[in-house]
């Protein structure tokens, strides 16, 4: 059985893969049998997981409103009235409470999570202002003598390159913290680039937010803001494109490995043999094809 | 110069994908050890304690994930099996997801069989049983009454490395390799936490952030994050393998996609009508 | 809701140690019941190391007034101050030096739900204070748990939805006064026209595809809606469409939208049902057989509006491969790099939302529109005050936006 | 009938919209008891809708093999394979290791989901060249941050003076401006479409008038 599994996950890998080439014969039996496969998987999963689980075994059991478990099963059929067409006006009655529901969840959840946290992380003042008080002061001397401390501390002999590099980072922490603590309590440079930084975001923000401006005609200062708003949208699809590909290539090269592993003898050498045999395959059609085209060319 | 760029343009696409295809997969047959990895100080910390255990201590890995998560997380169970057979650490292993059974047993055996590792006295493979953090708790107790017999339905008590492991305190350190719930957090939450073995384990790039805070809360011991970590933990055990390979393949298949795109940029440039020219 | 005894009872059972100030117990406010929280204020000297003349605080419960009393915590004076709980106390300054402990879920020794969910018994709460000067105690107080009716540390979201239902309201009241409202421009949607009439040409059909999610998700009642407007100038033009779906709900909903449509441009005998179709709720075989679809059936357009997840690319990619004019509208910030990268047009974030209303050109819909602009400018207005005030040295609009 | 077929399916919505809305705003546990209940609700008419879902499935299927139109044999595979899963899936032992549906889930079901989603790696090379062209200041702005940040991720992209803090400050500080105002706008735009339900401003969802 395990070997037959390999041979069927490997034939299946290829032929989904072979739609890369183009649409052909093994791309179309692979979409088929996987429309078949999560077809009856989600069947099964829902029959368990729903029917049996949440209404079923609810039904059974005791609970003095077990009854109400029925309301949604009567919703459900009502969806069904749409095979009747006389009466199928009925089933809007249960699309009106699938969306009056995800509506009125949607409403509050949004505000919060996408508008309010965002806003206030976003409201921030755009020059630091230093802590001008004494304990700001203390906490950046403290931080810059410990910085000078463990920068100043020897070498021990005879140090490991692990522990020479986390050696090295401890200094590079010191210093870190030393300079954040002075861009606290003094305007420093890491001041002045931290405001550039909350001074961006605010431009960015602000001017996309204007190009989204549909009543009001994009011309004078709204025209400038939202030409900025497009140049922020700009560098956000690029980046965020150019940070998936990461992504996708790891998730290729699992299935490259995975080819390569069922390609050994213990599989019956799967991901070769059948690929020599899908490729003589697909040469077949394409000279037949090829003779064909040429018949009615002639 | 300009006919070959107007063809570049008009270029089918397949050609890309078929020079994608062979950058991703060269380097899983000759490794190119492309420079630039540095082990990360998480990674660092999970090497060193395997590496500074007694010859012969009991560990646990437990592979908490499924096929989806494989070209993440195999190469680091196959980097730490290795690491703790080198040691002569006592592996038992198993797994808290039903869909990897498969999968962890033929991980499982491979790094065995490359370490000339024996079943039953140096390693074990327990499987799978139903109840997640269940399965924890009933290690705790007793470890032959939750897993009477291993994946192959041998007879646990029968097996010369079980006959020493009990209960799941006994072991001196439990690896989880997750790629999400049940996983590193189950192990601390119902095991670490409660019986106070030495914990620690990989995951996926997705699960890094929320799985670093138990390394903060010192809840465990470093942890490997996704492809990236397995590379690094291969460059600490000096043998590079499947994780490395990865890592040059995506390196290759990103300078690939930017020599198109820097290509097709000339290409445009070169062919593109010119404004009052001739 | 403070059901509580707020009587100051001070006991002085150590003459040396000063007890603490203004000792309250009371059910904890807008929770679902199960917790009570004490408060005091600090002493002067807490925040001194214990040898120091600094002091510990012990929160004991009792069933009774006069015990038996099982300890719940110690600490020192520098912990649990109010300011780490601006959920309940606000960010009031004197919170700096006050103290509370929330008392939640605890079960006494003998066992039985002490502070379980919902009401449970009343329970007494006494603190003691113990530092070197001796050792003082405040309480017991006694205070019931009980659930609450309303939450109102949330009345900032509550607000802002009274305020943007309101503006609703008003400007759709004002647009059916005056129909005539500017909307700018949006490209997408003026090629979908000319998609539909390239298809008609063609002779080729036309692909929609709803997005990824149910229909109780936003981003696919815009699209249905969008379909609506679609499905009218298909009609109109004799053209054809393909609807695979994702959900059967949504291909019932898409199927009554779409028969309205034709309806509405006068050619309902045109309409067949078996134009939309249900061909798998997973992901990635919906998209396998979508992408065939699309090599087989070559359409004039391909249509994407709606939420997409990684698939986007695998759709978009496959589509522009076939020649097809492609324009998608998604909310799904994460996909948006791929559409722009591979369709003609890309209706981006909240343009998906605009467009029912732009295509129906009904001024209500309009109204409703510049509901969304008047969104904006809150925001954009809030985030400047805020801003500015935070400069200041007044954080209280970021308070304003705190959440919990 | 008008009132059954237009105003009903409204005053659902409404009445469904709202009380969630006060919903979010009490604490008590009835009003907690009341949402856990009508979430399973919304799982329970899915798993009713699906009967619907497979009802237009095998017509569309079974029209195309009653008409032995082109392919008609796929959609032969399609219905057995579908046949087959479920009776697996009512196989006693169907989850546990060594279980029919088990076993398909790991050599039909995973490779191929993972197959179909690796396939993104190709595209998104091919999308990346067509795509990338230096045609306009906006255009070359797009190719400039995704080349930069790509380099930015490989480790050799530490050896290109500057590339990596460039990329870590993209990410960290433009793209989340643009991500933050998307959301804003993204937000606005749902809640005024979720309002106009609730009202009934917006009611194409329920068809024709008829």
């Amino acid at each position: 059985m395990e070997i037959f599994g390999a041979w069927l996950a490997v034939g299946l890998t290829l032929f989904m893969f072979s739609f890369l080439y183009k649409d052909n014969p093994f791309y179309k039996v692979g979409e088929n049998l996987y429309v078949g496969i999560t077809i009856g998987y989600f069947v099964i999963q829902l029959w368990y997981k729903t029917w049996i689980d949440k209404v079923w075994d609810v039904l059974k059991g005791e609970a003095h409103d077990r009854f109400l478990v029925l309301i949604p099963v009567v919703i459900g059929i009502l969806l069904l009235t749409r095979f009747v067409p006389k009466i199928s006006w009925m089933s809007r009655w249960a699309f009106a409470f699938v969306i009056g529901y995800g509506s009125g969840l949607a409403i509050p959840a949004t505000l919060t999570t996408s508008v309010v946290i965002q806003a206030q992380a976003t409201a921030k003042p755009l020059i630091t202002m230093p802590d001008k008080s004494e304990a700001a002061a203390k906490a950046t001397e403290g931080a810059k003598a410990n910085a000078e401390k463990v920068a100043a501390a020897p070498a021990p002999a005879g140090e490991t390159t692990e522990a020479k590099a986390k050696r090295e980072e401890g200094v590079r922490v010191a210093r870190y913290k030393y300079l954040n603590a002075r861009s606290q309590s003094e305007y420093s440079f890491l001041t002045a680039y931290k405001d550039f930084t909350t001074i961006v975001i605010f431009v960015g923000v602000f001017s996309v937010l204007f190009y989204f401006f549909f009543s009001i005609e994009h011309k004078g200062p709204v025209r400038v803001f939202s030409r900025i708003g497009i140049l922020f949208l700009m560098i956000y699809f690029g980046a965020s494109y150019g940070n998936t590909v990461m992504g996708r290539l790891s998730l290729l090269y699992g299935r490259i490995l995975d080819l390569k592993d069922y390609s050994r003898p213990m599989y019956g050498c799967a991901t070769p043999v059948i690929l020599v045999l899908m490729i003589a395959f697909l040469a077949f059609l394409h000279v037949k094809n090829k003779g064909k085209e040429e018949e009615h060319a002639a | 110069m300009e006919p070959f760029f107007k063809k570049l343009l008009a270029m089918d696409r397949r050609w890309i994908f078929l020079a994608l295809g062979l950058a991703v997969i060269f380097p899983t047959f000759i490794h190119l050890n492309l420079p630039g990895l540095k082990p990360s100080p998480n990674v660092t910390a999970v090497y060193d304690l395997i590496e500074g255990m007694p010859e012969g201590s009991k560990v646990l890995v437990s592979f908490d994930f499924d096929p989806a998560s494989k070209p993440e997380l195999a190469p680091q169970g196959v980097a730490v099996l290795r690491h703790l057979f080198r040691k002569k650490h006592k592996v038992v292993a198993m797994g808290l997801w039903v869909t990897g059974v498969t999968m962890a047993k033929d991980i499982v055996t491979r790094s065995a069989k490359e370490s000339n590792a024996k079943y039953g006295e140096d390693y074990v493979y327990l499987g799978w049983k139903p109840g997640n953090f269940a399965v924890i708790e009933n290690m705790a107790g007793d470890i032959h009454g939750c897993f009477p017999k291993d994946n192959d339905g041998n007879e646990t008590a029968s097996l010369p490395l079980m006959k020493g492991i009990h209960k799941l305190a006994e072991f001196d350190l439990v690896v989880s390799l997750a790629a999400g719930s049940p996983g590193i957090d189950t192990w601390i939450a119902y095991g670490s936490d409660k019986y106070h073995f030495k914990m620690t384990g990989g995951t996926t790039a997705v699960n890094v952030g929320s799985m670093a805070q138990y390394v903060q809360a010192g809840q465990m011991v470093g942890l490997i994050g996704a492809m990236r970590g397995a590379a690094e933990y291969e460059l600490l055990i000096d043998k590079r393998a499947d994780a490395a390979a990865g890592m040059d393949a995506i390196s290759l298949g990103h300078y690939l996609i930017v020599i198109f795109v820097l290509l097709g940029n000339i290409a445009y440039f070169v062919t593109r009508p010119r404004k009052g020219g001739a | 809701m403070i059901r509580a005894v707020a009587i100051v009872l001070l006991a002085t059972t150590a003459a040396a140690a000063q007890a603490p100030a203004d000792f309250k117990v009371y059910d904890k406010p807008g929770d679902a019941g199960g917790a009570i929280i004490a408060e005091w204020k600090g002493l002067p000297d807490e925040g001194k190391p214990m040898a120091e003349g600094g002091v510990e605080y012990v929160v004991s419960l009792g069933l009774s007034k006069d015990g038996p009393w099982t300890e719940i915590e110690r600490f020192p004076g520098t912990l649990h101050r109010k300011n780490e709980a601006p959920d309940l106390f606000g960010f009031s300054k004197s919170n700096d030096s006050e103290h509370f402990i929330e008392l939640e879920g605890l079960v006494p020794p003998p066992g039985g739900p002490w502070l379980g969910t919902g009401r449970s018994l009343p329970t007494w709460v006494k603190l003691e204070v113990k530092s070197p000067a001796g050792a003082a105690v405040a309480g017991p107080l006694m205070a019931e748990a009980a659930p609450d009716w309303w939450s109102w540390n949330k009345s900032n979201v509550l607000l802002f939805i009274l305020f943007f239902g309101g503006a609703t309201f008003w400007l759709i009241s004002k647009a059916r006064r005056d129909p005539n409202i500017f909307v700018r421009r949006i490209p997408g949607l003026d090629a979908m026209e000319e998609a539909i009439g390239r298809a008609t040409e063609m002779g080729r059909p036309i692909l929609y595809l709803n997005g990824l999610n149910g229909m109780d998700s936003i981003s696919t009642i815009a699209s249905v809606s969008i379909l609506g407007q679609v499905s009218k100038r298909v009609a109109a033009y004799d053209s054809q469409i393909m609807v695979p779906c994702y959900d059967a709900v949504v291909l019932s909903v898409c199927q009554e939208v779409m028969r309205e449509g034709y309806t509405a441009a006068g050619r309902p005998d045109k309409y067949r049902e078996q134009d939309a179709w249900f061909i798998t709720q997973e992901q990635f075989s919906y998209v396998a057989s979508v992408d065939g679809l699309m090599i087989r059936e070559k359409p004039a357009a391909c249509l994407y509006m709606g939420y997409y997840y990684a698939e986007s690319l695998l759709l978009a990619e496959t589509g522009g491969s076939t020649g097809a004019i492609q324009i998608a509208g998604t909310d799904s910030i994460t996909q948006l790099p791929f559409f722009i990268a591979c369709c003609d047009y890309t209706l981006i974030g909240e343009e998906l939302y605009a467009a029912s209303a732009y295509l129906s050109r009904e001024p209500l819909q309009l109204g409703s529109l510049r509901s969304q602009d008047a969104g904006k400018i809150f925001i954009i207005a809030t985030l400047l005050i805020g801003a500015l005030t935070a400069a200041a040295g007044f954080p209280f609009v970021k308070h304003l936006m705190a959440t919990f | 009938m008008g009132h059954l077929k237009r105003t009903v399916p409204l005053w659902i919505a409404f009445i469904f919209g709202v009380g969630l809305i006060i919903q979010y705003f009490v604490p008590h546990p009835i009003s907690q008891k009341a949402l856990g209940m009508t979430q399973k609700w919304l799982v329970i008419v899915v798993f009713v809708a699906l009967l619907l879902g497979l009802g237009s499935l095998l017509q569309s299927h079974l029209r195309k093999i009653k008409a032995q139109s082109a392919g008609w044999g796929y959609s032969v595979v399609t219905l057995s394979v579908l046949a087959l899963t479920v009776a697996a899936g009512f196989h006693p032992n169907n989850d546990k290791p060594g279980g029919p549906l088990l076993w398909a889930y790991t050599n039909a079901y995973s490779p191929m989901s993972s197959t179909m989603f690796s396939l993104l790696g190709f595209f998104i090379a091919s999308a990346a060249f067509r795509a990338f062209r230096a045609r306009s200041l906006e255009a070359t702005l797009l190719l400039c941050t995704a080349v930069i940040v790509m380099l930015g991720q490989v480790p050799l992209g530490a050896y290109i003076p500057g590339v990596s803090n460039l990329s870590a400050w993209i990410l960290g500080v433009p793209l989340t401006a643009a991500k933050r105002a998307l959301t804003f706008g993204v937000a606005l735009g749902s809640i005024a479409t979720a309002l106009r339900i609730i009202f009934g401003i917006e009611r194409s969802y329920l068809g024709g008038s008829e």
